[in-house]
Parts: structure tokens; sequence; C-alpha cells
């Protein structure tokens, strides 16, 4: 829900070769994984509180000494600082997120469960949002300038809609009133439908504004009145030559778009009793269970990261014009 | 006619925010009831002459929580906001004027920030600081720091390459003084497009926060908090989740128009 | 159709967007092989009348005509499917926005193909060859690479070749050209012109459109004068252009420089203009070498610059630059885009270090030494550019924009300085009630009198001008160089005057540097160097330039010779 | 309580069908309600796992994998019999050396129980006479072991399975119960299945054999509103944490019924903090429990589902003492009561103000503890209070920040569940000893009461023999927190389930008022 004009701004320098690019990408990402673990490991060490109990279940557990010792030496919380810094980082390094201090799995588990129905929800949000997208852009370019304002005011208000209302009042008309749609998410086309369309369409409002601003643009621009002139019909030009250009914003911003699909996950997930990477997250902090914490902040950097390189990928493979300049 | 038309959306957006923006200076002069005020007999009372947004589940009027709600909401979003902007100007300065390598770490912490969306950056920041308003500022300021930083970063670089510095250059300024008078007031003129699109923004996220328990607390009239305290009762009293999502949604989306008015008018 | 029937007949046209008039009493034919040029400055309706006669008047737009008939068809009441066969396969349009005018996204070749493709059932290896053909047609090397290459990739000429390419695909009975030759460098509209004037030899009728009167002349054998909106002369090329009855005809062939000596006006005076002239052709700036003892104000010796592209590549845009700028004397410096203009321009102002060589101004070390040191000097040595827009502070009203310059050496006291204010204004011929106005709402012959203005606030003995008229219409263009020229005689100003094209540069300068490739290809006295070129590149851009009006006729069949490197085109039959 | 609906269910029951259950608490960490022991723990467990001791549809305790137990005269030696003929779902074989094997895991440090542990600790050591019979040696007399041995906290599992590692044990603790858990995907559902080799330990309850239903999927749907959503659309058939809305609406729906199991133990309640000032007058605790006024909010807010409690003990628990005199809502009384204590003034807000401070009650409420319904409660406290001049300030917290608030001592009113069968809860709750924190800073007397008379008394009535006497000290006991206003009760701890009007024989309950479904089946 972040301004996705910000995360649109592209770095500059893209002039070296593929494989440059590819190790600069993969350079990044290690940077970019380093400082997370880095920044929550010192963050964990600023909450007040012995992070023992925390292990413990809290201080409810009402657990004792020696059970706390015990957890300060199994998560090697007895140790120096360095040591524990480093000795997480090696950890990280080689694949071991840590235990979960709420649900007693290795971490790395829990999230190998929980990345898939994360990713098939945010994937299906993202390709229903641009279709959604495309398809108000185009008619409210085609209808006129009612139509047009018409399609605007759309997109506007479905951007500013919060997730967990939209959740609300579509679990009210479609599961509670018309009986349609199951409230609870499943992987099924049903189960799926109403968390889908609560991530999708305040996505689709913003990609929409942006993809019309430049579908108008490219309607107007000065290849569009070429092609016209050439004999091309409305809809030629529509297909050959606009909608590839209103596609590249919505290329360049799919890396944000995945982002704000992460972050809606969070609401989505816990309205519609989905398992995934939101819903841990928001209750690994609500438990302040740090290693589920710092798992789902390193995937979701390193899905990030992933999906950034991708859409850079897919950018320059759309848009000619990057690389070659 | 066809001049009404086409201000109708400043008209529009214009009202709206005026109106909370009353609401949020004077709320009792929009509806004098107390929000606080519980009345259990009357609780769940449906829209109509006597609460004419409804009642909620201790009998408060929605109507005036609506309105006494502005303020925290607003204050909330734009306390975020000032503070995602603040955070962004610093960052953005250093490293639109600090050179090479000041500019390399600041791009490196805002790749970072970025690689934490939004929600999910805020609930990292809350497992660490803990939950409440003030945190809920944080976060959201702190979340919508880095796109704001990226872009005043930007745009602090295409003025120190633009032809008016060179000009100032060639009329012999100094440094200091081309970045002071023609830089800075520059690069800050789109804040006031970024600003108002960054409020509605900001009152959405902590909205979602407050939905998620980790914001502002009942019993203040928060909206994000009514919305969350009426979705229990959503099958039984819609109108304490619809209406408080209504305002939320209206001035989002003012602030979004008002921000795109703006930079139509060149308030760039 | 009968070769005798016109192509084009068009009688009151009117387009008016949303109640506003744009263009009216519009009328004219074109006969086939027959070519009308329509002129007149920026908006004066050009474009949108060329853009009416084939339905693309735009969003909108109301056009009325009381006879609009287009290659024999009544183009009043035509529905969008004929008005889509029409297009392209009758009437071949090429754009005015050449450089944008190709989908960036798609290659060259589709974008030719398409023009086939939508007009005939042709195999699609059929219209490949087909493509590669047009694009050999118009004078394009290794058409079969350019084929597969995006807009993107090619030089501003041969996306203008492109477009011609596919403007002329299906052989079109008529051609409308709307200022094909802006945006391109002198030699490279040479060859396009000649392009065009092939494709009239074949029969075609064109309707070409330019703001250049001079570019025209060797075209077109009717000429239709536009302004605001009207057509206010017409006639016979060789007519208009050497006697044109209206005035405002008048003033626009005044306002071409070409062949006009040193110091002649190319405006006429105004109000504020007239007080400040005082015309006296010659004795401040004799021609001929200026004596020995006179001290070069700027001058640069061994001047390089190399940019780095990444860590080991190197791009050397300017290479052993020497010149010496003369108390009161007009330095021109002139070439091709890309030449190293603006960069020499750059470091002569001390914004860029130069990777070789020295500046000095007044003899002093300029180039070398620090900013701090260069700040003290830099009230003596002023700028202004071709878009002075984008040199203003946008936060800054005229007045406050002046006042900012002042401060450097004006009096503090702000009566004074209001004072001080109108009379920069009123120097270069600006109201003194525009103080208040922000610089974006002033027309831009106005916009580049304040950059002007600005220039002078700190008294500058040396000016550098870097394209300072290239965005302007002839006529305006004639009355900033006017204002130039004015200033320059009354206050000995000096000026490095940069520009592409060869008739500014021949009216303004004293002494010419031609640039090619970042190095000076010849340089000399104007007078030397325009009329006795020594460097085959300077030759070749002579011959490519209009350089004198009234126009001699070319005839057919020299253009025919002259063409040889546009490539031979097959006419329509 | 084993109760299986009272009214009868019509048709023959069907084998087979998955139940679906929705659970609005939190995911437990741990399967095996040894680890920690809280509520969710009992509720999903009483599905696998079985107590020594149960109680019956009257509320008594009957034997259940016990077969028997007798006490020594001095109370320090207890003997308890095992059922034989018992396994487990991994073929080991249920005896007293198992039983002992779960005690001893119980007390083992590195369990980390928390109520199991409290509940076993008087005992000092144990031995396996014979196959079925454990000798327990006891600190001192405990009179509520039986009742200690009914909890699911303290249900016996398989000694082999025990010997695996936590997280193995966790993930899948292996017991006697009519289900068995096959499988778990975390943050998703606990998939169970029918126990085939399942023994009814009593014969004389439900039918014999296994269980009816193949199989029980729980799930877990923190969103009240979604998971009664979910029970509306028949994507699930039995919802727990009904809200009282759904409740009240589900009285007058005939496909979804309504289940209330009112837990045992303690009431829930407010308790005020009498360690410190202003809570440390009685005078001004009295006044605080009249200017609040409960009832008309617990009568709009609840729906009729709760019914106001004037006890420290579950209305379940037969030693419950009601005092409805002492809690009356009367401001004219709150006030003298106030001025009486010096808090007469006012400040600008309405406030009563003592020597330049107002009376300020700071009122942490943890989210994660109870439900919407009783948040808005304690709001309408808040508005009522208010009207007398008291400040009440409610923070909402998450569970760490709660217990964090309770352990600083940063507290005036606290409302804080806790279940255990028995009137002995009241020693836990109120004795002096409660106030001494654990080393991990938790302590249950949350109104910190340190009376040694009533110290005493409980201690008595912990230890004695003698049932009469047993109900005389605790009456005297519950007199003495009531009359002393350290408490504030409210209504028994809610536990209400609604269900689909397709699941038939709903209503078997433990001890602790977790449902069963052994005699549950499913109609089409
Ligand atoms: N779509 C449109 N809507 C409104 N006004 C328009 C539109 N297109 C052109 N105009 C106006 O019509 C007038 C003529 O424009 P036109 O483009 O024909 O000028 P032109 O003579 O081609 O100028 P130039 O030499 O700059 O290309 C201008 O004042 C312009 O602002
Ligand atoms: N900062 C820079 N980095 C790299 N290359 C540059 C830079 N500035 C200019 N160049 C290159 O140097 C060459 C000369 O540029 P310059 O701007 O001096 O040309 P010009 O003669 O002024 O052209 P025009 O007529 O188009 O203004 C061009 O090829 C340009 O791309
Ligand atoms: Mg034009
Ligand atoms: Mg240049």
């Amino acid at each position: 829900m972040s301004t996705p004009a910000a995360a649109s701004t592209r770095a500059p320098g893209f002039s070296e070769s593929p494989v440059r690019w590819l190790l600069g990408k993969i350079g990044g990402g290690i940077f970019v994984l380093w400082a997370v673990a880095t920044a929550i490991f010192f963050g964990i060490r600023m909450i007040p509180g012995d992070p023992a109990e925390a292990i413990m279940g809290g201080p409810g557990s009402q657990a004792s000494a020696e059970a706390l010792a015990g957890a300060r030496s199994q998560y090697g919380l007895d140790q120096p600082l360095y040591v524990q810094y480093f000795g997480q980082l090696w950890r990280l390094a080689t694949g071991d997120l840590g235990t979960s201090y709420s649900l007693k799995t290795p971490v790395s588990e829990v999230l190998g469960e929980l990345i898939p129905p994360t990713l098939i929800l945010a994937i299906l949000a993202l390709l229903v949002a641009w279709a959604m997208a495309l398809v108000v852009a185009v008619l409210s370019t085609r209808s006129g300038a009612l139509g047009s304002a018409l399609g605007s005011g759309l997109e506007i208000v479905s951007a500013a809609v919060p997730h967990f209302w939209l959740a609300s009042v579509l679990i009210l008309v479609f599961s509670t009133m018309l009986g349609w749609l199951p409230p609870v998410s499943t992987n099924t086309a049903a189960g799926l439908a109403l968390p889908v369309i609560t991530l999708a369409l305040p996505l689709a409002g913003f990609l929409g504004q942006v993809m019309r601003d430049t579908l108008m643009e490219a309607q107007r621009s000065a290849f569009a009145l070429s092609a016209r002139a050439r004999g091309e019909s409305e809809i030629g030009v529509l297909l050959r030559h606009s909608l590839r250009h209103a596609a590249l914003p919505a290329i360049a911003l799919s890396g944000w778009a995945f982002g704000s699909l992460l972050s809606g996950a969070v609401v989505v997930e816990s309205i519609f009793a989905r398992p995934g990477l939101g819903r841990s997250l928001l209750s690994a902090v609500t438990s302040r269970d740090i290693p589920m914490v710092t798992g789902v902040a390193l995937i979701s950097a390193a899905a990030y990261v992933v999906i950034m390189a991708l859409s850079d990928l897919a950018e320059r493979l759309a848009d000619p014009r990057i690389g070659t300049s | 006619m066809r001049r009404l038309a086409a201000h109708l959306p400043l008209v529009a957006v214009a009202a709206v925010l005026l109106f909370f923006v009353l609401a949020a200076i004077a709320p009792n002069l929009l509806s004098p009831v107390d929000p606080l005020a519980i009345s259990p007999t009357q609780a769940f009372s449906a829209p109509g002459a006597e609460h004419l947004l409804g009642t909620d589940e201790s009998g408060r009027d929605i109507y005036s929580r609506i309105i006494h709600g502005a303020r925290p909401s607003l204050l909330i979003g734009a306390a975020a906001t000032a503070i995602g902007l603040g955070l962004a100007l610093v960052l953005g300065t250093i490293a639109g004027f600090g050179g090479r390598w000041l500019d390399f770490g600041v791009g490196r912490l805002l790749e970072v920030l970025f690689a934490l969306p939004g929600l999910l950056l805020a609930l990292v920041f809350i497992a660490f600081a803990g939950p409440g308003v003030a945190t809920t500022v944080m976060a959201v300021g702190l979340t919508t720091a880095p796109g704001y930083a990226r872009m005043i970063r930007a745009q602090i670089i295409a003025l120190r390459a633009s032809p008016m510095v060179e000009a100032a250059t060639v009329l012999g300024r100094s440094r200091a003084r081309i970045l002071t008078v023609h830089i800075l007031p520059n690069a800050l003129a789109p804040i006031a497009v970024l600003a108002t699109l960054g409020l509605g923004q900001a009152i959405l996220w902590a909205a979602s926060l407050s939905f998620l328990g980790l914001g502002a607390r009942p019993p203040a009239p928060e909206w994000g908090t009514m919305l969350s305290a009426g979705r229990t009762y959503l099958a039984l009293a819609w109108w304490m989740t619809f209406f408080p999502g209504l305002a939320i949604v209206l001035v989002a989306a003012a602030s979004t128009v008002l921000s795109r008015i703006l930079k139509s008018r060149g308030v760039r | 159709m009968s070769a005798a029937e016109p192509l084009l007949r068009v009688e009151n046209l009117a387009v008016t967007f949303g109640g506003n008039s744009v263009v009216r009493d519009i009328s004219f034919t074109v006969s086939p092989g027959e070519c009308l040029a329509l002129v007149g400055e920026s908006g004066s309706g050009k474009s949108v009348t060329a853009r009416s006669l084939i339905g693309l008047a735009g969003p909108g737009s109301q056009v009325h005509a009381d006879i609009l008939e287009v290659a024999g068809v009544d183009a009043r009441t035509l529905s969008q499917r004929r008005w889509s066969a029409l297009r392209g396969r009758q009437v071949g349009f090429i754009l005015q926005d050449a450089l944008t005018s190709l989908d960036p996204l798609r290659t060259v070749g589709k974008e030719i193909d398409d023009a086939l493709r939508l007009h005939s059932t042709g195999s699609g290896a059929q219209r490949a060859a087909r493509v590669i053909e047009l694009l050999v047609a118009v004078g394009l090397d290794d058409p079969i690479r350019r084929a597969s290459q995006r807009s993107g990739e090619l030089s501003g000429g041969m996306r203008q070749r492109a477009l011609i390419a596919s403007a002329i695909a299906l052989e079109p009975a008529l051609i409308i050209a709307d200022e094909p030759t802006t945006a391109l460098d002198a030699t490279i509209a040479a060859s396009v012109m000649d392009l065009l004037g092939n494709l009239r030899q074949g029969g075609s009728g064109m309707l070409l459109i330019s703001h250049d009167l001079a570019a025209v002349a060797a075209v077109a054998d009717s000429i239709a004068v536009m302004q605001a909106g009207r057509i206010v002369e017409r006639g016979a090329a060789v007519q208009i252009l050497n006697d044109p009855q209206h005035p405002y005809t008048r003033a626009l062939l005044a306002a071409v420089p070409a062949g006009k000596p040193r110091f002649t006006r190319l405006s006429p005076a105004t109000e504020s203009g007239d007080s400040v002239s005082s015309r006296t052709a010659g004795p401040v700036a004799p021609n001929g070498q200026p004596a020995a003892v006179v001290q070069p104000l700027l001058s640069a010796r061994g001047l390089s610059k190399t940019f780095l592209l990444g860590k080991s590549t190197g791009f050397t845009a300017v290479r052993h630059v020497d010149f010496e700028l003369l108390p009161g004397r007009t330095l021109g410096l002139v070439g091709e885009s890309g030449s190293g203009k603006t960069t020499t321009a750059r470091m002569a102002l001390g914004l860029l270090a130069p990777s070789a060589g020295t500046v000095e101004l007044f003899g002093q070390p300029w180039s070398s030494v620090p900013e701090s040191v260069r700040r003290t000097h830099r009230s003596s040595l002023g700028a202004i550019y071709q878009d002075p827009l984008s040199s203003f502070d946008p936060r800054l009203s005229t007045g406050a924009l002046l006042a900012d310059a002042l401060s450097l050496g004006g009096t503090r006291n702000p009566r004074a300085r209001t004072g001080e204010i109108n009379e920069l204004l009123q120097l270069v011929g600006l109201e003194p009630g525009m103080a208040a106005r922000n610089p974006a709402t002033l027309s831009g012959g106005q916009r580049q009198r304040l950059a002007i203005a600005r220039a002078l606030a700190p008294k500058p003995r040396v000016l550098i001008c870097d394209e300072p008229v290239s965005a302007l219409d002839v006529s305006i263009q004639a009355q900033v160089l006017d204002l130039l020229d004015e200033l320059q005689q009354r206050f000995g100003l000096s000026y490095l005057f940069i520009s592409h094209d060869l008739s500014v540069i021949r009216h303004m300068s004293d002494q010419v540097l031609v640039m090619r490739a970042g190095e000076v290809v010849e340089s000399g006295s104007t007078e030397q160097v325009f009329t006795d070129p020594a460097h085959e590149y300077t030759r070749a851009l002579l011959s490519a330039a209009p350089l004198n009006l009234p126009v001699r006729r070319v005839s057919r069949e020299s253009m025919l010779e002259g063409s040889s490197e546009a490539g031979k085109i097959e006419g329509p039959h | 309580a084993m109760t299986p609906d009272a009214s009868g269910e019509s048709g023959s029951p069907v084998t087979g069908g998955t139940l679906v259950y929705a659970s609005g608490d939190a995911e437990p960490a741990c399967l095996d309600p040894h680890v920690g022991g809280n509520f969710p723990q009992a509720l999903i467990a009483s599905q696998y796992l079985e107590s020594l001791y149960t109680k019956d549809a009257d509320g008594a305790l009957i034997p259940w994998l016990a077969e028997d137990s007798t006490v020594s005269d001095d109370g320090l030696t207890r003997i308890v019999k095992i059922r034989t003929g018992i396994s487990f779902t991994d073929g080991t074989a249920l005896n007293a050396d198992a039983v002992k094997a779960n005690f001893e895991h119980l007390l083992n440090p590195a369990t980390t129980s928390s109520t199991g542990y409290l509940a076993l600790g008087k005992i000092a050591s144990m031995q396996a006479v014979d196959a079925s019979t454990l000798e327990l040696k006891l600190k001192s007399p405990d009179n509520s072991l039986l009742e200690s041995f009914s909890m699911p906290w303290v249900a016996i599992e398989s000694p082999t399975a025990l010997k695996r590692s936590q997280a193995d044990n966790c993930a899948a603790p292996v017991g006697t119960g009519p289900f068995k858990v096959e499988s778990w995907k975390k943050q998703d559902s606990v998939k169970l299945v029918r126990n085939a080799g399942y023994v009814l330990p009593d014969p004389k309850a439900g039918h014999a054999g296994g269980a009816y239903l193949d199989a029980i999927t729980w799930r877990f749907i923190p969103e009240a509103a979604t998971r009664y959503a979910a029970l509306q659309a028949g994507e699930v058939q039995i919802i727990d944490n009904a809200q009282p809305d759904a409740i009240a609406a589900a009285e007058k729906n005939t496909s979804i019924k309504h289940l209330d199991a009112p837990r045992p133990g303690a009431s829930n309640r407010v308790e005020l903090n009498s360690s410190k000032p202003p809570f440390n007058d009685v005078l001004v605790r009295e006044a605080f429990i009249h200017a609040v006024n409960v009832n008309a909010s617990i009568d709009s807010l609840f729906f009729g589902t709760a019914v106001r409690s004037y006890s420290p003990l579950s209305s379940v628990e037969p030693l419950a003492l009601s005092e409805e005199s002492l809690f009356g809502y009367d401001r004219a009384k709150a006030a003298k009561l106030l001025d009486e204590a010096g808090w007469s003034q006012r400040d600008s807000e309405g406030y009563r103000v003592k020597d330049g401070t107002r009376l300020s009650l700071s009122f942490p409420v943890s989210t994660s503890q109870s439900i919407p319904a009783e948040q808005s409660l304690f709001e309408q406290m808040q508005a009522t209070a208010k009207e007398s001049g008291l400040e009440i300030k409610i923070k909402l917290l998450d569970l760490s920040s709660w217990y964090g608030e309770l352990f600083t001592n940063n507290y005036n009113l606290v409302s804080a569940p806790y279940t255990k069968v028995g009137p002995s809860v009241l020693s836990v709750l109120f004795h002096s000893d409660s106030t001494i924190p654990a080393p991990s800073g938790y302590f249950a007397n949350l109104s910190q009461v340190k009376d040694p008379s009533l110290d005493a008394l409980l201690a008595a009535a912990g230890t004695t023999k003698d049932l009469a006497e047993r109900k005389d000290l605790y009456t005297q006991a519950q007199k003495k927190v009531l009359e002393g206003y350290y408490l504030l009760p409210l209504y028994n701890q809610q536990n209400h389930f609604l269900y689909s009007a397709k699941l038939k024989n709903v209503g078997a309950t433990t001890a602790v008022a977790t449902p069963t479904f052994f005699d549950t089946w499913l109609s089409n």
C-alpha cells in the first residue's frame, strides 16, 4: 500500500554483461539478507526481558529456574555476544533458521510448509489484479470521458480499501448472506476466491491507475497516431501498441506489488484462517517468537530479492530500451 | 456546466477532507454526543433517526465516534507521514548530497528496508518495540520512509545536474548557497504531493495495525480500532464495521485524488 | 482516378477543439505530382489541418468542411472502417514527431510490415522482402539488420527514413509530410528532402508542412502561408518567395537569417527594441583579422574531454580544441549534433574540467583553478542556453530571478533593485509588469529574453550562448538574434555562439569554428569559411543547407542526380 | 462431566465421517499437555489422552484409567490401583510403571510443566508396587489429589512415547483415548483418527468399541467472525469460543446447537490489587465494587448466555459460596465510601482526587485471554466508574506485555483465568504463598491477599480428611475474600460451543469441561 511510484525507481547503471548483472543481483541479495539478519539479531538484544523466558512460552508458563537455564544453553544465550552473532550467521548461512520458540519445531520446517500456500495466494492475486487493472484501464479508455472518470474513481477507491474491511464485507455477503463461497480458505477454486479477490482488488486499483496513465499516454502518442495513419484500426492500435506499453509499468511494479501482497497476506491469512507466512508472522510477533520472526523476515527478504531480479529481467525482456542505451 | 464538471473531483475531495479536518479540529461542532457515553440498553441499534449511523455493542453512537475518531486517526496518519517524510528527507539528502559512498550506503539501507514490504517491516518493528500507538506511528513511518527517500534522493540528484544549478554556478553562486537556496527547496516541493498521498496510505496502514490488535486501543474512537471491534459483530450489526471503513476509504481516496490534482497542477 | 482530378480538395475547412476554433477557412487542392507547402509559425494550425485531412484531428475535435475530398472520396462521412482502408493505402502520412512515431517496443521491420499487412494479402515472405526493398529505397544501409532493430537503436535520420518507408510502403497517391526534417542535422535533412522530392517525381501528390520557408523553398510548387489558423497568402513558390504580399509572409521571410549580412535587422522594430538600437553596421566589428595587440578575453588551448564509460572504456567527446575569443567579437561554433559543442562550452564556462588543455579568461588561468577562485571572476562570464526555462528556479518569479542575479553585483537597496530589474527587463524588450509573472507562463521568445537579462545582470563581458535560438520560431529567432546584436554593439560584449544552423552562425559570427566528432575541422573568419571552405565536411554542410533566399528553383533532373545517396525509388504506377 | 446429550438423539448412530472442529484458541505449541499446560492443550488432548480420574454427569469424581485409590490415615501415603487390559495406541501396556513414568515426566523440570507440576507438587516419591499398584509418598496431606488426577494436564501417556525427544512427543503424544494424533500441519490443523483398539475404561458410559467418527480435523480459526461463518457455511461442524451474539442467534436457529460447559475452578472475576494504593484501603475496594454497573452490561453484551456470579468459584463447584448482597451497583454508597476514605475532591474532569492524586486505576487486559464481549464489558465498567469519579485506565496488551505489567506490580485491576478442578483453586489464588513469584515472575494471587487467618483456613481445608469440615473451611475462606472486596466476580469462565445440528450426541465433557467425541456421530 505504499506509493508504487517510489518502488519503481530503477537503479541506474545497467550497461554490464548478463553474468555481471547476475553476480550483482546475487551479491546484493546476500547483502540484504545479511543486513536483515544482523538488524534482527541486535534488535532482539534490545528487547527488555529475558529471551529464555520467551522460549519457555512467555512469563505465563511459570518456568522453573532450571528450565530457564536449560533453554539458555540450548539456544546459546549464555555465550558471549559475538559468539552468538557469528554462530547465528553461520547457522543461517547453512540454512538453519533455528527452532521456533512457540512451535518448538525447526523454523525452516514450518516455513517450508507455509511458503507454498502464501505463494499460491500471492501469485494468483497478482495475476487477478493485473487482469482486473487491464480490463478497467482498457474499458475506461474506450468509453469516453465519463467512462474514464468512472474507471479512475473505481481505481482510486479500490486502492483505498483496507484489506481487512474488504475481507469482512466479502465474507458477510458471499458466505453468510449468499452462502456461495466458504469463509475459510482452502486451496480449491472456491476456497481461494475470497482471499484472492480481497488481495487483488486494492492492488488492481493501484496498478490500474498506473496502467491507465500509460495506456492513455500510449493511445495519444505519436506512434499510435502513426499506426492509425497507416490504416491501423483502434483495436489494432490497442492490441499491437498501447497494451504492451501499459504492461511495462505493471511489470516494473510487480516487485513492489508482490511485497504489498505479502503485507496483505498478514491480514487476509488471519481472517480467512489460511495457513501461510503472513499469519505465522503475526502470531510470531504477538508471541514474541523471535526465530519465527527472523525466519519470516529472511524468507520474505529473499523472496523480495528474487522477485525484484525477476521483474528486472522481465522488464528487460519486455522493454528493449533498457540496457541498449 | 463543463467548467463545473471539470472541477467536480476537486470540489468533492475538498468537501470530504474539509469535513474530516473540521471533525478533527472541532468534533463537538459536528457531533455534540459524547462518543464514550455508553447505554447498554441501546446497544446494536441500527442506523436511524435517533442514531444516524447506529450504535455499537455498548450503545455508543457510531456517527459521533467516527467524528471524534477523526482526530486520532488523522493524527496517527499525519504523524506517521511526518516521521516517514522526515526520515526520508534525512536519508534522501544524505544520499543526494553526501557523495558516492554515502549514496551507496544509503542506497543499500533503503534496499534492505524495501526488502521487508510494508506491514512485514511494521510487524518486525513491533516485535521488537512492542505494540501501541507510538510504535504504530513509528512503524508506519519507517514503512513509508524508503519510498519517500528514494524519490527525494532522485529529485536531489536530478536537480544537482539540472541546468538551473548550472546557471547558478555560472552566476558565481557558492555550493552551499546553491544547495540551500535552489536544490533543497525545489526537492522539497513535491513533498506536498507525497504528503497528501502518504496521509491516506498511513491511515490505511495504521488501521491495519489496529485491526491486528497492535495499534490504538479501544475505547478510544479510532477508526481502525472501531472497525476491528465491529468485525466481531459483523453479522449482527454491519454498520459497526461498514461506516468506520467508509471513513477510512473516503479519506484515503480523497487524499489520493488531491495528490493527483496537485501533481497535475504542476506542484512538482 | 484520372490524372486531372485533384488528389486532395479542401474547401472551408474548420476545426474546433471544445469550442476553440483552431483552424478555419482553409481551402486548397493538391493534384498528382504537385507539391503544396503549408508554412507558418508554431501553433498556426498546420498539423491540425494535416491531421484532419485523414480523420485524425484528435480527440475532442469538431471538423467542418464544405468539401473534403481525399483521393476522390468524400471524407466527411467515412466510417471508421473505410477510413482505415483509406489511410496508408491512398494517403501516406509522415508525422511531425519523427523521433517518437515508431513504437519503441517493436522492430522497425514490423512497423513497416504493418502498413503492408493491413492493406494487402501478400504472404509473410513477400511482405518481408518488400520491407527490405523499402528500407533500401529510403537509403538505409544494412536493411536486413535495420529491419530487426527498434527505433531506440536508430539515429534520428534513420527513424525519419523508416517512417517514410512505412508511409510510402503502398505507394499512396498522396503523401502528407508534417515537418519531416525538424530535429535532423542539415546534411541528413537535405537527403530526406531529396527523398521526398523523388517521390513527387514518381507522380505522387504531396502536402509538405514546415515552419521553415527556406526548407520548403527547394521542393514546393506552391506555398500556402498560415497564420493563426487561416491561410493568409497562397501562390506559386517562386512568387511567394520573391514577391510576398501579406505582411506576415514578409516578416517570415525577413526573419530568415540566411544570406543576411552581420548586423542586419531580421525582425521588424519593436517599441522597446527601437529605443535601444543604433544601427551602425561594421565599425565596431570590422571584418578580417583583428590587430595582433588585442588580448583575447577567453582562450582555449589543446582542450580535450574524455568521458569515462564504465571502468575501462572512455569516450572522447572533444579533442585538441583551440580558440580565442576577442573583445566585442562573436566566435561561432557550428557542427552537427553530438560533435562536442556543448561539451566545449561547458569547459569554457568552468563547469566541466578538461581532460587535457587549458582555458584562460582575461589571460588568467581559468579551467585549472579551483571553483572558489573562479567564483570571484564569474560575474564577467555569462551563459544562455537552448532551454531557458529549465535554467530558472521554478519557485522564482521573473523579478525574483533577476533580483537573485543582481544581488551579486548590484545594490542592496530594494527600491534601487526594483529600478535595476525594470532596467534589465526594458533592455531585453520585456514589460516591467512581467516581473511578477512566473517564467513558465512566458512564451519561448520571452523566456529567452529573460535568460539574456539574467545573464546580463552581473555585467559580464563574455556571453556563452549554446543554441540560444534553436527552439524558437524563425520570427522569434529573428527578434532574439537582433537583441543579441544590439547588446553586443551597445556593451561591446563578446559571444561564444553555438548553433547547428549555418545560416544563423553566418549571420552572427566574426570567426567560425566547425566541429565534427569532437575535433575542429576548420576555423577562420566567417567570410572565408563560408565562401571558401577548406574542409570537405564544411563543404558538405554548406551544400546541404539552403543558405540563400530567394530560392533558385532546382530542376527535377538535378534533383535526381543529387539524390544518389538516398537511393532510387520506384515511382508509383 | 460425562453427559451425553440429555435431550436424546433421534435415529440410530452412523459410523464414519470426519468431524471438523474449529478452535478459536491459539494453536498449542505442544500437543502434550504435560508441557506447559493450558486450556487449549486440554481441549485437544481430551481426544487422545485420558486421565486416571474424571467427573461424571453429576460432577462426582469417578475413577477412569485408575480403578481405585486409597490414602493412609496420616494422609501421607496414597495407593493408586491402575486398570489392566488397556494399552496405549503404540501398543505399550498401561500399568503402574507407565503412570509412574508420567508423573516423573511431569515433575522433571526439563518437561517445563506448569499446571501439572503444581498439581503434583506434594508428591515426594513414588514406587510401582506391582503392575497395577502405584504407591505415592506425599510431603503433606493433599485432599485434592484425585481432583488433580482428573485434569488433562496430568493425563497418562505411553511411557515408550515419552522416551522420545520432546519435539517428537509434542508433535504426536500417544495416549489411550478414542482418537490418536495422525498428523499436525502447523498453523493449520491437527488430524486425529479413530483409535480402533479403544477400550472404554468405564463400561457404564456410552457404547462399546471405538468412536463412531473416523476422524477429527482440528482446525485453528482465530477470527471469531470467520469461525462462525464457517459453521454457518457447513465448513466446520463445531466451534469453540463462540461469541455471545452468535450463541444468541444460534438459539433461534434450528440448524445450529449450543453447548454451554462452564469451566470448573475459579469464576471469571476482576481482582483488586490490595498491595498498593488506592486498593490497599478496603473502603476504596468496596466503593469500586458499588461504582461499576456490571449486571446491565452482562445482560446486553452476553445476550443472556452468561449468568452473573457472586462467588470466587465456578458455579459447577459444589462448594461455591455466593454472596449477591455484597455486590450491588450503588453509586450513593460508593460516593459515601470514597468521601469517607478521603477521596472527596474532584478534578476538572470530574475524577476524585486525594492529596493531589487522581483516583486512577490501571487495568491491563490480555487480548488473548478475553473475548471481545468481555473487553466491551470492561469498557462499560470504565464508563460507569467514571460517573463515580473513578478513572479506569484499560490497557489492552498482548500476553507477554500483560504478564510484564503483572510481574512489575503495575496494575490495580486484573482479570486472569484459572482452571483447576475442585475448590483447592482457592489456595492457588488467595494463599499468601501465591504472592511469592516463581522464578519466571509468575504468581497466582493477583489480588495479593496476605491474610494469615485466610492462609490457615486454606491450609486446613486442603489437608483435612473430613468432607464436612473441608466444606466449612472453604466456605469461611470464600467469605473472607468476598467480604474483603478483593475480587469482583463476573460469571463462570465461559466455555461455549456451537455445533451443527447434524452432529449428534454432543455434550460429553471431561472434568475440566473440555468436550469429548467418543459418542458423537455425524448424520448425513
Ligand atoms: N487536441 C487538441 N486539443 C486542443 N487544442 C489543440 C489540439 N491539437 C492542437 N491544438 C491547438 O491547435 C493549434 C494549432 O496546433 P498545430 O499543432 O496544428 O500547430 P502547428 O502549426 O502544427 O505548430 P508546430 O509548428 O509547432 O507544429 C495550437 O494552438 C494547439 O494548441
Ligand atoms: N557527461 C557525459 N558523459 C558521457 N558522454 C557525454 C557526456 N556529455 C556529453 N557526452 C557525449 O559527448 C558527445 C558530445 O556531446 P555534446 O553535448 O557536446 O554535443 P553537441 O555538439 O552539443 O550536440 P547537440 O547539437 O546535440 O547539442 C556526445 O556524443 C555525447 O553523448
Ligand atoms: Mg505541427
Ligand atoms: Mg549541445
